[in-house]
């Protein structure tokens, strides 16, 4: 829809989201535009790209995600999801959007029933998609995780088409939570939808351990300039 | 007319449950045995505003539909009272 | 009427007529709830004030010190960061999951008052036994409270202790520290304006916490304190985020006067303590203040210890935005007084005034005790037994053991829980002397960290103190940060004895002395007292959070060995100190002697060096529980890289080993920069000898060694074995 | 004999609720009004063997007491089935 160069990011902000401004920085180091966007709001301002960020929102009360995902926002954010636009879940994010049916599966409590912040390997398994094009197929990205609910579930019709769709994108090397195919990012059926667990947004700086985050924030960027030159499609 | 609502919310069959396992494992260190099939889940209660127990169901089963499970993952019951 | 009820609240005889005195007359029984919050231990000092009073406080960087919510330190012109520690023992105690989180919560309103956005947090714990089931349950719930609430507010936890002596079994210490950035200004915490409305926002008023202050916090345990538990509360931290962007956008849009948290004591405490600060008083409509609970009697009200609420105070005029800004955030927030020019807090319920008191009464006008002291007799007893500082069957064997102690052992198993990563600040994580957070948006780093060492002070609460301020500013300078300030969390047993109080006042003796020479005033604390069950006291257990300055974040340095080839470079000359140690309790199973006796001026060049050798070292760590072979592991297993040590021939192997000789850290550089390195070190002072090289895939002592890969299991899994048997 | 145990487990009246208070402010955003008291806990379900329903619960109830149940600032339901 935009016709400026520069990719624009929009970052929901759920009352007790905690990891928004990560995003913000690390997407805007990238080159991006970014904005932050209020849950209340029931439009999107002009954005190409909708970020839901890791966090607690409204507690993670009930179940991760349960109450997020009526957030007035989230109809819009449906709305630019069916239109094809770009979504990215991290974490919290992944959560809400399993909840609101962008994604297919669940989030469960992780096998060990701990919290668990570390670091973890990422094999990608599908290069080809908005969000992973600048990885070679098969790279492993370090990127660190910080959740108790990762171990993603999904019933096993569902789970065969999306392993033949490539929908499975990153996997664990080493399974740290229980995830049905060692998954820690998926994408729905049209591939513009991705909700992983890792944090990319934490990996964009050797100062703090990795770059390798930046693969992943810097494909969907790729993804827009793209679309952006070639007329926006999406 | 007012409700109380109690609502169990339970993981479905064949979902592995983590944390009833670890309860089951922990079991005989305390000196029970013979204690198995743990499962643990949720319980909630309401109180809501009814025309009669068959209207209050249906709000609350719908209620939970939407939001109080997960239907990927859980089953619920609801009784009312 | 009011007969024996005062003590029952906690107040002394004595304490009463004071109250009357004051008053005229008879106080009110919510006059009396809230005397008995504001007077307990816990809010007044009364025992410890003549003490602290002694501490050096002041320095050119120092903003704010003690007294307020959090000291205030200045980073570099226009940026500062609050800093503060607060225990949180017995809450913990009778319910480790929610007393723990909500101690998190506690320190981070502290930090929030100063108008500090939150930025990282410190866990200090003790434990008893790990072997004893009930105390696994204990630490399961406090991490698990810690991780639960820190993580979900979004504040990393970035480090911390976690120690375990038997001292700690019925009363676990649970200390947390907090570090704050300003984000936009400074705020006081004054109810200044006659006329200025005062709002309460966050979560409602229950009944949870009632007596927490007089109660919990201050009264030792016995059998019945099982009874006491119905006044726990529980922790929201989803309400605390709110709070915390709530009040930040207050601050920023500039709408408030002035706020502060509702801690210990409740309602009760801001309203006597900002009007107290300003000279100015308060009207309290009892009936506006947003209860959760039915029937609740004035004085729950105003001593409840509902968790996650602020009072601000808020020109009339601002009052409808003030709530608007709650609002959007989803907080309750209604106006339930006014600021007056009376000088008094006065509660009013149904147009009936119930409270009509001095603010400075309650809030600075409490007793102050000069509770006898005197040295106990067993110290000369305990310091006259054998130290255990005999050699070890087998050197390697000992080693190991050591490495794998639950004290020694990573804690990965507790911080793999904590989100420590969030915000982007963190340069160097736990695992590390200390934290190195670069504050948001900038180059700046601060390194903070907690110590001490109970053991050193169960033998002689001077030095152990003085050993605790080093160790905490040597952790800091190893990073190549300056140190600059202290907070402290003095935990000890009952002040009313006087050889408790002898501890304490030579703990606080120590530490002044210590912050004295290292330039590194003290900007503010706590103090627990009454950790004793049924008569037996905690080792007296001053925990020290010291906070350093780092201009450029990416110049931190690792505690890691980096590369093979390097130069291992010993800082400090090692003596025969096993006293208390490590391997004396571990190995030999004796706690005697004295510990080390800290030479604080070789201390200073120490910390010198440390801080000007920064840009030369690739990595610098201190020997400390379990010596220089601990040190040396420690540093190999986190960088993964091996290292051959000649130790020093003039010494028996297992002193040059396991001695926890204090000011020493452990340095290495390339071969190339060595020289450089020596150079620094003899300008300051401090002694410095090349020991070794990094590099293969062992640990090469003179007498033994040890494939990387056996050390790092002992090291990894030390803790875990303890910990795994039935954790639930 | 194989008994089937239900707990239901529910913080103490008194202790505050923050998953109920939550849950509960959400609802009118959902388009349902009239619900209120919310309050969340947890339900387990068991099997275990015993002499009879009475050793059951007894079996049980001492279950929770150590286990199942933080008595602290939960109370707890057993039935026997
Ligand atoms: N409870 C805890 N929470 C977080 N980090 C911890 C905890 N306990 C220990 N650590 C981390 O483990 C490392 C080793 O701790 P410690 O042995 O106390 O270090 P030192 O001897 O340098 O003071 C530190 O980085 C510390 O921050
Ligand atoms: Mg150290």
């Amino acid at each position: 829809m935009t016709s400026l160069a520069t990719p624009r990011v929009g970052v929901v902000l759920f009352p007790g989201s905690n990891c928004e401004q990560d995003c913000v920085r690390s997407f805007r180091a990238l080159g991006a535009e970014t904005e932050m966007i209020w849950h209340g709001e029931k439009s999107l301002p002009d954005v190409d790209l909708v970020v839901l960020p890791g966090g607690f929102a409204h507690g993670d009360y009930l179940r991760t995600g349960a109450l997020a995902r009526f957030s007035p926002i989230m109809t819009a954010v449906e709305e630019h999801a069916a239109g094809g636009g770009l979504v990215l879940g991290i974490c919290n994010g992944f959560q809400i959007l399993c909840e609101a049916g962008l994604l297919p599966g669940a989030l469960r409590k992780n096998v060990g029933l701990k919290f668990i912040c570390a670091w973890a390997e990422l094999r990608v398994e599908n290069a080809d998609t908005a969000f992973t094009r600048r990885a070679q197929p098969g790279q492993v990205l370090k990127v660190p995780i910080n959740h108790f609910e990762g171990n993603w579930y999904v019933d096993d019709e569902t789970r065969e088409r999306m392993v033949a769709n490539g929908q499975i994108v990153l996997r664990y090397t080493a399974n740290p939570n229980g995830s049905l195919e060692d998954a820690a990012g998926i994408t729905n059926d049209g591939g513009n939808v991705l909700g992983m667990m890792p944090h990319p947004e934490r990996a964009c700086e050797a100062l703090l351990g990795s770059e390798d985050g930046a693969v992943i924030l810097g494909s969907v960027l790729d993804t827009l300039g793209l679309s952006s030159a070639t007329s926006g499609v999406r | 007319m007012r409700f109380t609502a109690e609502v169990k919310v339970m993981l479905k069959d064949g979902i592995s449950d983590p944390q009833g396992q670890t309860i089951e494992r922990a079991l005989p260190a305390l000196g029970y045995t013979g204690v198995g099939e743990v499962r643990v889940g949720k319980r909630i209660e309401l109180k809501l505003d009814a025309e009669d127990a068959d209207d209050a169901r249906a709000k609350v089963e719908d209620l939970c539909d939407r939001l109080l499970a997960n239907t990927v993952i859980e089953s619920f019951e609801v009784e009312i009272s | 009427m009011i007969s024996t009820l005062h003590r029952e609240l906690g107040l002394t005889d004595g304490e009463l007529e004071q109250i009357v005195d004051r008053l005229g007359r008879e106080p009110t029984h919510t006059e009396l709830a809230m005397f008995s919050v504001m007077w307990s231990e816990h809010c007044s000092y009364k025992s410890s004030r003549n003490h602290l009073k002694n501490l050096p406080t002041e320095g050119d960087r120092i903003l704010v010190g003690p007294g307020e919510g959090a000291g205030i330190i200045e980073v570099v012109p226009g940026v500062a960061v609050a800093w503060k520690i607060e225990s949180h023992n017995h809450p913990s105690f009778v319910e480790p999951f929610n007393g723990a989180a909500t101690g998190i919560g506690g320190i981070v309103r502290d930090i929030l008052s100063m108008g500090a956005r939150p930025i990282a947090l410190l866990d200090s714990l003790r434990f008893g036994s790990p072997d004893d089931p009930k105390t696994r349950l204990l630490i399961d719930g406090v991490v698990h409270g810690i991780s639960s609430y820190g993580n979900s507010i979004g504040v990393p936890t970035v480090g911390g202790e976690m120690v375990f002596e038997d001292c700690y079994a019925e009363n676990p210490l649970v200390n947390v520290a907090c570090l704050g950035v300003i984000e936009h200004k400074q705020m006081n915490g004054r109810g200044e304006g006659d006329g200025n409305a005062a709002i309460l926002f966050g979560s409602s008023t229950g009944r949870d916490g009632i007596g927490g202050a007089s109660v919990l916090a201050s009264a030792e345990f016995d059998e019945d304190s099982l009874d006491k538990r119905p006044s726990v509360q529980v922790g929201d931290p989803f309400t605390e985020k709110l709070l915390i962007e709530a009040s930040l956008e207050l601050i920023r849009s500039d709408l408030v006067v002035g706020f502060q948290d509702l801690g210990a004591g409740g309602i009760s405490c801001p309203t006597c303590e900002m009007t107290s600060k300003a000279g100015t008083g308060i009207d309290v409509e009892l009936e506006s203040i947003h209860l959760r609970e039915p029937g609740m009697e004035p004085f729950e009200v105003m001593i409840s210890e509902s968790q996650e609420r602020m009072l601000a105070v808020v020109e009339p005029s601002r009052v409808d935005e003030v709530i608007a800004v709650c609002s959007k955030w989803g907080l309750e927030a209604r106006v339930i007084g006014r600021i007056t020019d009376s000088g008094n807090v006065r509660v009013l319920s149904d147009g009936e005034v119930i409270v009509d008191v001095p603010a400075a009464a309650l809030a600075e006008e409490g007793p102050v005790y000069d509770r006898p002291y005197e040295r106990p007799s067993w110290i000369d007893e305990v310091q006259a037994s054998a130290p255990g500082v005999e050699a070890p069957g087998d050197l390697k064997t000992a080693f190991l053991e050591l490495l794998g102690s639950p004290r020694i052992a990573s804690k990965r198993w507790a911080w793999s829980q904590y989100d420590h990563m969030i915000f982007l600040g963190t340069i160097e994580g736990p695992g590390s002397d200390a934290a190195v957070i670069r504050l948001p948006g900038r180059d700046e780093a601060v390194a903070i960290t907690t110590d001490g060492n109970g053991r050193y002070c169960y033998l002689d609460p001077y030095e152990g103190a003085r050993l605790a301020v080093a160790e905490a500013a040597r952790n800091v300078a190893c990073t190549g940060a300056r140190p600059v300030a202290v907070t402290n969390c003095l935990n000890f047993g009952n002040p009313e004895k006087p050889g408790v109080m002898w501890q304490f006042a030579e703990a606080v003796r120590g530490i002044g002395d210590a912050c004295a020479v290292l330039g590194t005033p003290v900007t503010g604390g706590n103090v627990s007292f009454y950790n004793e069950t049924n008569g037996r006291a905690i080792y007296p257990t001053p925990v020290i959070g010291t906070l350093g300055i780092l201009d450029d974040a990416s110049a931190a340095v690792p505690m890691s060995f980096t590369s093979d080839g390097d130069d291992v470079i010993l800082l400090g000359t090692t003596g025969v100190d096993l006293g208390g140690s490590e391997f004396a309790t571990v190995i030999n199973d004796s706690v005697g002697g004295s510990p080390p006796t800290l030479d604080i001026d070789a201390e200073r060049a120490l910390i010198e060096t440390l801080v000007e050798l920064a840009p030369l070292v690739t990595s610098a760590h201190d020997p400390s529980d379990g010596g220089l072979a601990v040190s040396i592991a420690e540093s190999a297993v986190a960088g993964g890289v091996g290292v051959r040590i000649d130790e020093d021939a003039d010494l028996e192997p297992h002193v040059a080993l396991f001695s926890e000789t204090p000011s020493r850290a452990v340095v290495t550089c390339t071969p190339a920069s060595t020289e450089a390195v020596v150079q620094v070190a003899r300008k300051h002072g401090t002694p410095a000898r090349r020991i070794g090289s990094t590099g293969g895939d062992k640990l090469i002592f003179a007498t033994f060694e040890v494939a990387l890969c056996d050390a790092r299991e002992r090291y990894e899994t030390g803790l875990t074995k303890r910990l795994s048997a039935t954790m639930a």
